[in-house]
């Protein structure tokens, strides 16, 4: 395939074709005008066709309708920069042997879920012996002390228990993400860390199935990890980013 | 030529003794204690309701108010009050919160004249609530019910305005049963918050008000389809009790009610969590309403491969206490999940085994079917299919209540045409496979009849444990579901009272009597 | 509900905040990178939010993805007209009993599939005795005598069939549209027709699930008809038109 | 206990003979008839290929030149023609279209000389397809291949390029077998295109070269998958035969080859159709091909319920023309749909049935089956699901061929996508349904059972008829997909030839010994 990468569009059946399926509701009666208001919607998007091929109703006045548009818009794919952890991952047994080397003790983590957030499962995956999907979590690794305070845990709470405990990173896990309010959570973490004056004393690192590494640095927190992500990421990241700290400080 | 698995009655009867004798060295525990919501439970059932200035609600105004007397119970006290001042139960309480009234003080009224005001008030409430279950039982016959597995779809947006409009159009596409998810955190919350409600995250305040207005709503849409439409809340968290009292007054239908979740996915204290259950259930048992079970929480936790005897086992744990609270088994939406890895060679045969498990085992309970949610991602197609084995699963199996898949499941509570996608997959799959129970029978040296008697013979070892244990020392060793939870931790410790002699709560005999367990729940109560 | 007509936008769960569900694969190789090509083309469709809920490796450095974007553009319906068949619908046994009031003589109607389309279970659907979905064909209907001429039919001898047989209206199905080919197909019809000096002698109808009346419009046709239509939708049609055109040429 | 639907050995085999009796009666008119395409494939067998100067394919130059006599076969006139001007076959072709040879002018070679060098140049030919043969029997046994049911996609772009890219990526997300759609209208062509072709509609040209392309682009991701990936293509419309000699030259695995496909759907002159039928399935017997018969179209002009004997009835027919022309149960791909309107109550057990019914009846064919089309709509999950229940029945019935649906089926030939979800569909489906066969039986009183000995019984009925009547004239009362079709109309009629007592097929002969029906063969060629 000849691609150019300064005009990316989807494929279909044949490169270039801007093939895209669409499916939303509109608060409009079933029938042939909200139809074609399916249609031109779908065409001020950008695309060159647009076919509604099916149209239902869906109770109360609402309709439900699937699209093909064709011709969708182009992406210039050489101008995008995603803001990737930048450390390598490591295995568990190379985080194992490497810790020992780098650091002359155990590196601390508290981890939660911060404010009504009662799912446990992400940050248990995280952090619990017994890890996710064949791949056990922090407190399997020789390097850490983990602390997982698990599912409703206020801010305060958490803020409180890492000054404790001379956290090296806190772990801030957020699933419900309805209104954005794990938005309002991330934030509010952060500003009371800020506020407490200990911000260059510990990593934050957030995660959850909605959040991603570019999402946390721009609210603040050193890295954030999403779906599918597993121990070793966040071990080899903290290794290697709290040694890079520390080297370069003696620099 | 048979459809069942051919389990032993034997082993089950056996699983049923040992799960009455768990639940039995309960008892003293849930006998000797009351809560600050079961009083305040007792309380709404006199008619107490509203907030003071503040926004307190007057319930937890008076509890509070007799805070250091409630092991006597709160109903004689304020009894006394209301007629040595002359008072309805809400002048009454607000005077109180204004502090014009203090109900500690001593007053000329006998607990004798006390107790007949009572038994009248009780009589008078109850009716209330009897005549709530004679108008949905005659609903029912009047408009006629979907067939079974009951269609159940939730709606979650926060707003109780957009609720109603999205559950019409969900009844109006083949949903039988509507449930209200509540806020995220609603539960820890040791009040219950009043008025309409448009602000949840994941979920809407579970309040009377919004109770009232969806109701409102599914009545009318129950008519224009000509079908009851059910509706359920959660009766749950720190304020179990109370909701089903508010449910029984707006004609709630079901509710979910465990007997373990709270402990275990609330972290909520074990005594309270037993103690406020066994009220609740009383409530629910004589409103009529039908109550939903947990065990699909289980596996969100734990493996749906490894811990199925753990459901079957809590079932049974569930059944023995509704038994004990008056519930019959019409009224025991028994949970179980699907929630199998989709990865897994034959992992819809022994997803099919679980579920005709159940259905011998609980042959008229209407179980309650919840659909796979742990492995459900963004790959929406994938996830639509999984909900269409699931949805023949449930016809199959004959389950009472199928709680349909969304398939965004893994992104947001269910946008309104997901709803409607759920609604069109069980409409398509149940239709078309309707007989295939009657069609086909389990070879008893397949995979499925296996894997059923593989799952009854854990649960035999399972709760032989449990009962050498006791429940409470099993909880705390985390037997069920992975987590641990001590009989002295978890919140709402605090609002559990232990009883003095005196203890009385009325409506608790009145409601026992009428539900035919009589005299039996002074063992319970 | 409270509906500003003007500013109309999907709904996924609150009004209006323009929720829309979209799949399309790129051609690029799974990864953070090509999750936010997808992500940054969605926003440039004019979505205030687009989140990638999946992305997932279909072979050859290709990735599908599913996307969900909130805050999608409105539209203003109360612009919308529809070119809708503007006669209404009799039932045959209107049709049947209306007919020999309105014309003296059986209406002649010839069809065909053409070009090398032969799906003409859309045609005989309106056409034949059996009709469709419980809906008989034109077959059935007193007023009608119906030449069906099934499928793969050239232009050509449809042309020539309709005028041998004096035909009052010709039907011409479409199903087969890959590369527009049934645009091709309708338009040589209708020129050829016009060609003939014929076109003002017949009704010419278009059909097939990819054709609606504005755009059987559009190709020349005078009416269109797509999925879901009967042949009481086209008896009804051709009945009111013809005597619409007979009548008004008498005024 | 047995997963049978105790079907009657003896009315199966009355069937077997009932369809052998129709077969018998339509011999004659196959042994007295050869065609344009038949000795246009003869022409390919003996290595012509490749176009004159106008475009127009050498096979038809020299079959047209020679239209005269082809009562006696084209092998002799050519190969002396050959010898006579001791040139290859091709340049031999050119010269006759330049009009510098003319075959039909007497030549010194004698007829003997003729088929003597006809034996060796046969045996050359037949070695290369034998090779072939061959080497797909060795990339199987090296490499393996997918387990059944193979799943089976198509890719139609119209650009043999974007084909190959696609099918590539299918094969890596699961396919087994890849078809090339032919592009609308081919079949009606009287002439095979040449050459690479990227501009089809709704399919792409079957050319040897487009066919070349695709099977070297299907052996590198063999390799790299570890998995032999079978291509496929379609023998059909008027150049049946020498599809499947380019097939067998390119090493294709499976050809789309049904005796009355033509007829009804295409509108070809039966008697056309039954001889280039014949022909072609001897070719496919030799080179190893898997022939797939048609009758799902059967279910898209006529009701999947009413007609499914029909199904029953052409697939035994089918069966007996195969056996005579030497295919092996393991090469017949008969066919069969799951096209019951999805409205219907139970739809998915009588599916069920059918294809059980039919895995009972021919138990060594590796049946095709064929995912819902006609009921697909725009409403794409639910279409998705419908594909779902097809993959359980497809792998309950332990099918050999799943032609996978795609959920875009009403708008568009296939997406890449639309192919990976399928393949992810079956996957699932295929994966946690494995065993369901071995896991439940049939009851022989329920609704699965039931349907398939009524569907037994009606062919019983229906396949008398056709043997009391004849099956042309059958054909003609449109008892097959209510079309109806009479012998001296449909398109082809002018290209059969009535053969003289000299007429030869040399290749004929040689085949049917190694494919062992031996001189049987004579009595049908
Ligand atoms: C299991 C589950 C539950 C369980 C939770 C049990 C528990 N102890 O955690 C129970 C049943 C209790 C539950 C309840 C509710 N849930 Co819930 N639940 C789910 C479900 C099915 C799976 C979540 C899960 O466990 N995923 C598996 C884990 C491993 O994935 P993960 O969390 O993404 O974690 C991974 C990464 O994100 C990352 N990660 C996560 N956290 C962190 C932290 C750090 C520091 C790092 C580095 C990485 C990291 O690493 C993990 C491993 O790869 C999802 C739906 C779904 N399929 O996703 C809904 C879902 C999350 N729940 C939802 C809701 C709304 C609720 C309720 C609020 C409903 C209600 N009103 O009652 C309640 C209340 C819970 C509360 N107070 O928070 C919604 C959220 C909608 C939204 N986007 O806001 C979802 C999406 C379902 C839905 N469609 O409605 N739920
Ligand atoms: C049945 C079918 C076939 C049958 C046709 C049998 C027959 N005698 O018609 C067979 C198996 C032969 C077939 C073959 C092919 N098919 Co086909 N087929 C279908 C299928 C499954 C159903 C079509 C159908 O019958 N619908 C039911 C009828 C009643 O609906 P309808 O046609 O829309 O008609 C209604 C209205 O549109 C309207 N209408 C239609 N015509 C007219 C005319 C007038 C005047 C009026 C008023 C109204 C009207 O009224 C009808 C009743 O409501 C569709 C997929 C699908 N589910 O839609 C693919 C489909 C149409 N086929 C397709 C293709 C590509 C082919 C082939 C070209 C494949 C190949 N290369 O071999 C071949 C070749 C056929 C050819 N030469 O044209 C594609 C077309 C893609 C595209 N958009 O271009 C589809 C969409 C499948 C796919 N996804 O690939 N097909
Ligand atoms: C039995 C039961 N109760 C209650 C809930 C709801 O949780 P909460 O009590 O936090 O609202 C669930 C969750 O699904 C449940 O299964
Ligand atoms: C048996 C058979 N042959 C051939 C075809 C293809 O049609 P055509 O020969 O027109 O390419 C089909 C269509 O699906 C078929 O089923």
């Amino acid at each position: 395939m000849d691609l150019n990468l300064k005009e990316i569009k989807p494929y279909g059946d044949t490169l270039g074709d801007g093939a895209v399926q669409l499916s939303f509701t509109l608060p409009l009666k079933c029938g042939a005008h909200s139809t074609e208001a399916a249609r031109r919607l779908v065409l001020s998007m950008g695309f060159s066709e647009a076919e509604v091929v099916n149209n239902v109703d869906i109770g109360e006045g609402f309709t439900f309708f699937v699209v093909y548009g064709k011709g969708c818009r182009s992406i210039d794919v050489t101008t995008i920069e995603v803001a990737q952890v930048k450390t390598s991952v490591w295995s568990r047994a190379e985080c194992n042997t490497k810790a020992p080397e780098m650091f002359d003790r155990k590196l601390i983590v508290v981890g939660a879920c911060i404010g009504e957030d009662a799912h446990t499962v992400g940050i248990d995956a995280i952090m619990n012996m017994k890890g996710f999907n064949g791949h056990y979590g922090l407190e399997r690794y020789s390097g850490f002390e983990s602390h997982n305070l698990g599912a409703q845990v206020t801010p305060e709470n958490l803020l409180e228990k890492a000054i404790a405990l001379k956290a090296d990173a806190v772990l801030v896990s957020q699933v419900v993400t309805q209104r954005d309010i794990h938005m309002k959570n991330l934030t509010q973490f952060v500003e009371m860390v800020e506020a407490s004056g200990k911000r260059n004393e510990m990593l934050l690192i957030a995660g959850g199935p909605r959040i991603d590494n570019a999402l946390a640095l721009e609210l603040g927190y050193d890295a954030g990890f999403g779906r599918g992500s597993y121990a070793e990421d966040v071990a080899s990241y903290i290794l290697q980013e709290l040694y890079r700290r520390k080297t370069s400080a003696l620099a | 030529m048979t459809t069942s698995l051919g389990l032993d009655p034997k082993k089950i009867a056996d699983l049923r003794k040992t799960a009455d004798s768990i639940t039995e060295k309960v008892r003293p525990l849930i006998k000797s204690n009351t809560t600050l919501t079961v009083e305040r439970a007792v309380l709404r059932l006199m008619g107490l309701d509203g907030t003071d200035a503040d926004g307190v609600p007057l319930p937890n105004v008076v509890v509070n108010h007799l805070r250091s007397i409630l092991g006597g119970g709160i109903a004689i006290p304020v009894a006394r009050g209301m007629l040595h001042h002359n008072l309805g139960i809400n002048e009454l309480a607000e005077k109180v919160s204004a502090g014009e009234i203090s109900l500690l003080e001593n007053t000329s009224v006998s607990r004798t004249r006390a107790e007949e005001f009572l038994t009248e008030l009780v009589d008078e409430q109850l009716e209330t609530i009897e005549n709530n279950r004679k108008t949905r039982e005659k609903m029912i016959s009047d408009l006629g019910e979907g067939p079974k597995p009951w269609q159940y779809v939730i709606v979650a947006t926060g707003n109780i305005y957009e609720d109603a409009i999205q559950a019409k159009a969900a009844a109006e596409k083949g949903a039988d049963i509507i449930a209200v998810i509540r806020t995220t955190g609603q539960s820890l919350l040791d009040y219950i918050p009043y008025g309409i409600t448009t602000e949840g995250f994941g979920g809407t305040y579970a309040t009377q008000a919004n109770f009232r207005h969806m109701r409102k709503a599914l009545d009318e849409v129950s008519v224009k389809q000509g079908r009851y439409i059910r509706l359920v809340n959660y009766a749950s968290g720190l304020c179990m009790p109370e909701i089903v009292v508010m449910g029984a007054f707006e004609r709630l239908d079901m509710m979910l009610n465990d007997s373990m979740y709270g402990i275990l996915f609330r972290d909520i204290n074990p005594v309270r969590t037993f103690v406020d259950q066994y009220f609740s259930r009383m409530i629910n048992a004589f409103s009529g309403m039908i109550i939903n079970t947990g065990e699909d929480n289980y596996l969100t936790t734990a493996d749906a491969i490894e811990s199925a005897h753990t459901v079957l086992a809590s079932d049974l744990i569930n059944e023995s206490f509704a038994k004990a609270a008056g519930l019959k088994p019409a009224q025991m939406g028994l949970g179980h999940a699907f929630e199998i890895n989709p990865d897994t060679e034959d992992g819809f045969l022994m997803e099919l085994a679980q579920a005709l498990m159940l259905r011998e085992i609980f042959p008229e309970a209407p179980l309650k079917y919840m659909p796979p949610t742990k492995f459900m991602s963004g790959d929406i197609f994938k996830g639509f299919i999984m909900n269409a084995m699931f949805n023949l699963a449930g016809v199959w199996s004959n389950q009472g209540i199928q709680l349909l898949g969304m398939l965004t499941e893994a992104m947001h509570t269910p946008f309104l045409h997901d709803r409607f996608l759920a609604l069109e997959n069980s409409r398509y799959i149940m239709n078309g496979a309707r007989h295939i129970g009657d069609a086909v029978s389990i070879n008893p040296d397949g995979i499925i009849a296996k894997r059923a008697h593989h799952v009854v013979d854990e649960t035999v070892k399972f709760l032989h444990e449990v009962e050498f244990d006791g429940l409470l020392k099993s909880i705390a060793q985390g037997r069920f579901a992975d987590i641990s939870r001590t009989m002295d931790g978890g919140k709402g410790l605090a609002g559990v009272i232990e009883k003095n002699d005196d203890y009385s709560n009325p409506f608790a005999l009145a409601m026992a009597r009428k539900t035919g367990i009589g005299e039996e729940v002074t063992k319970w109560i």
